[in-house]
Parts: structure tokens; C-alpha cells; sequence
């Protein structure tokens, strides 16, 4: 098992494993996001996904998050596995584990994780239609990159 | 000498992940203008860019040796 | 596999049992909330924890609590697993599995289900210390059992 | 006849996990003043109970063949 706390595999992304990581003796709750390829997107029905990476900048950004989330709600643990290359219906592209001794903190970092990385990680997403192929960007719907 | 790093639509565009560009030091928007040059179709206007993997402004500056990355919007999670 | 949504055990909780329950081909995100034993708390060392419920009417609130979720968040799918009996350190004592199409709603829902757990459930948490014992209760700070 | 459940620390004082009380119907107060009736120690005033796995309020009716179990505040989760 990969024991890194942020990292991109292009393997299956074994969920517990990323929930091990973050676990230990203080903690009293872990929030988890399994972000998974969904059929329909606005009424449009999606084959597989592709996702490219930027590797080694996406994972020093994924551990940036991973430091504004100690700073802002101290004595959580998070641990982040994204994952690229082909992926079909249901598969898991991200997931997010966060521990705390209180769930309050461990809602409030999971939830600012996955904003952030649609924010700030270089991770890009191509679906496969019927009808053709695209490249996702900016799914905030704004000009998501900021500078350093 | 730099390397420029293409991802996303700009890899399938230009049909290539990554280019060389002869300087000892320019500005980003140096290196957007000549890629522009070099392929008509790719305007980089909008697109942001990381040297050595931290987010750059079009005015900053690549040195000989750096890694500079075009970036379209992300689309992760 | 146990494979009712709503269920109170005395054995080990996977964690993977009750996320696979709320998958589904229109999946885009699952939020799944782990309550784990914690060491200490307000600087007092738990050794262990006996968790008792009146079973037949704790999984009737758990399906209850999923009710409410799909009222409020229509297109969700919950998975509640509460376990009983004595539990040491770091051990699970509840897994919520949310799963939604928008990864809003899977986090919204899920962290009212844990608050409605520690509301209307029948399940009661003894604390074991160096010590001594107490059942614990009201972890809410007020009367929390509303009627029906 | 109504079987009664007791629950955590009620269960520990009483040392049973339940009671059996001859009624063919009365009040879930005159279900907690019996109980306060044979173990005085024991207070129900403040604690919550449920008629066949429903919350119920003092001045609902137990009748002959329910069962009513009394909930100290829960901690689950």
C-alpha cells in the first residue's frame, strides 16, 4: 500500500486505504468524499472518462491543500488519492479522507478539500460520448486558477 | 534553453506534451506569443501557466533551464 | 454481506459494505462519516466503550432519518451501520454512507444524519476509565429525545 | 398486562433489562410513578419513553399487550 498522504496512482483507488492513513488513537471522526464517474450530465449520457495530470505539481498542490487544512482547522489529518488514465461508469476518481477528534472540523476540511482541488490542481478531464469527446474545463464556472 | 509542458486539449491540438524554446530568459507571455507563432490556431491568452510547478503571471520571467507549463482550466475531482 | 440499508450490529463494521450499498450508475459523489472511539476526552482517557441500543427501534429511526434525507435531499441513497457491544480505541462505532448525483447534497445530508443520531436513536454509550464508568448521555447538551 | 424496557443506566440501577406491570390501560405517568413506586432510588421524571417503538408523552395510554421502554438521553454515534 502507497503511504503517501497525497498522491496520483493510475491504478483503482482502494478506498480503506486512504481512510488508514489518517486514522490513529485521538481521532473521533473521519469524513471521506469517493468522488465516482456518474452516467448523466445534464441529460447527456457519458461512456468513460479520461483524466490527465500535471504529477508532480498536482501533488505538491494536493499537499498545499493538505497544509491550508491543518492551518485552518488544527489537529485534523487529511490524505487525498486522485486518480488518472482511463476510467468508466462508477470507478473513483478521488478521495478524500479527513480526521479529527470532532466531526464539525472533519465535515467543514472535507468539504474545502474538493472545492480546492477544482480550484487549484492541475487535473484534467475528458469524457467519452456517443457522440463524440471534450475536455472538461473550469467546472467552477469561473476562471478557476489564482496565482501563488 | 526551456521546456514547455502542454496538457489537455493543448497536448491534442498541437499533437505534442512538450516543446523546446531557445532563450536565456524571456517573459511568459514571451513564450504564449511563440507558441502562437508556431501554431496559428492555439491562442494561450487565457490560459494560465506554472513555472516549475507554482502558478505565473505573464510577466514573469523564465530562465535557461526552467519547466514551463500551460495550464488549462482544471477540471478534477 | 449484510445488505439492509439501515442496521445495528455486534460485529466489526466494514466500512466498504456500507458505501458499496449506495452506489449506483448516477453516483457522482458518496460522503461517508466514520465515528471512531476516541482516547481521550476533555483530557480524560477512555480504555474502553460498551455501546448498548434498543435495536428494534434504532434501526426504525435509522430508515426514519433516511426519510427525512430524501425529502429534503431528493436523488440521494443512505446507508446507516450503528454497532453495539464493547468497543476499544479506534474502533468503528457508526458508519453514514450518503451518495448523491452533486457532491452538495451528499455532504449536507450526511452530516444531518449523524445529528439526528445523537437525537432520536435509542442507543446509549458507556464510558469505561481507569477509574470507573458512566453511561453517557445528552452528548447534545440538551434534552434530546423530541416526540414523535 | 405491559411489558416494560429499561435502558443503560436504568437497566444497571435496576439491575433488570425488563418489568412486567398487571393494567388493562393507563397513563405512561402512572407507568413511572409505578416503577418509582418499587425501586424509589429510581426518578422517571425527566426521562423520555417510547410505546411501541414510538416517543410518547406522559399523558398517552398504555394498553393491555404494549410494550413501553423508558430512553435515558442517547449518545449513539
Amino acid at each position: 500500500m502507497n503511504t503517501e498522504l497525497f498522491s496520483i496512482v493510475d491504478v483503482p483507488i482502494i478506498t480503506d486505504d486512504v481512510i488508514q492513513k489518517v486514522k490513529s488513537v485521538n481521532v473521533g471522526a473521519i469524513t471521506v468524499f469517493i468522488g465516482t464517474v456518474r452516467e448523466l450530465t445534464n441529460g447527456k449520457k457519458t461512456l468513460s472518462l479520461e483524466y490527465q495530470a500535471y504529477e508532480s505539481m498536482a501533488v505538491k498542490k494536493l499537499a498545499k491543500i493538505g497544509e491550508e487544512i491543518i492551518e485552518k482547522w488544527p489537529n485534523t489529518k487529511v490524505a487525498i488519492t486522485h486518480r488518472v488514465g482511463k476510467l468508466n461508469i462508477s470507478d473513483v476518481a478521488v478521495v478524500i479522507a479527513v480526521s479529527s477528534p470532532h466531526r464539525e472540523a472533519a465535515y467543514e476540511a472535507n468539504a474545502f478539500a474538493i472545492e480546492r482541488i477544482k480550484q487549484i490542481v492541475p487535473i484534467w478531464k475528458k469524457e467519452y460520448w456517443e457522440d463524440g469527446t471534450k475536455w472538461i474545463g473550469d467546472q467552477l464556472e469561473k476562471q478557476s486558477f489564482e496565482s501563488k | 534553453m526551456i521546456k514547455i509542458l502542454l496538457f489537455a486539449y493543448l497536448q491534442e491540438e498541437i499533437g505534442k506534451d512538450s516543446l523546446s524554446m531557445e532563450t536565456d530568459g524571456c517573459s511568459v507571455q514571451q513564450v504564449k506569443n511563440y507558441i502562437h507563432t508556431h501554431y496559428p490556431t492555439i491562442n494561450l491568452d487565457q490560459v494560465m501557466a506554472a513555472v516549475n510547478e507554482e502558478f505565473s503571471f505573464d510577466e514573469d520571467v523564465v530562465k535557461d533551464g526552467d519547466v514551463i507549463a500551460f495550464l488549462p482550466p482544471v477540471s478534477g475531482g
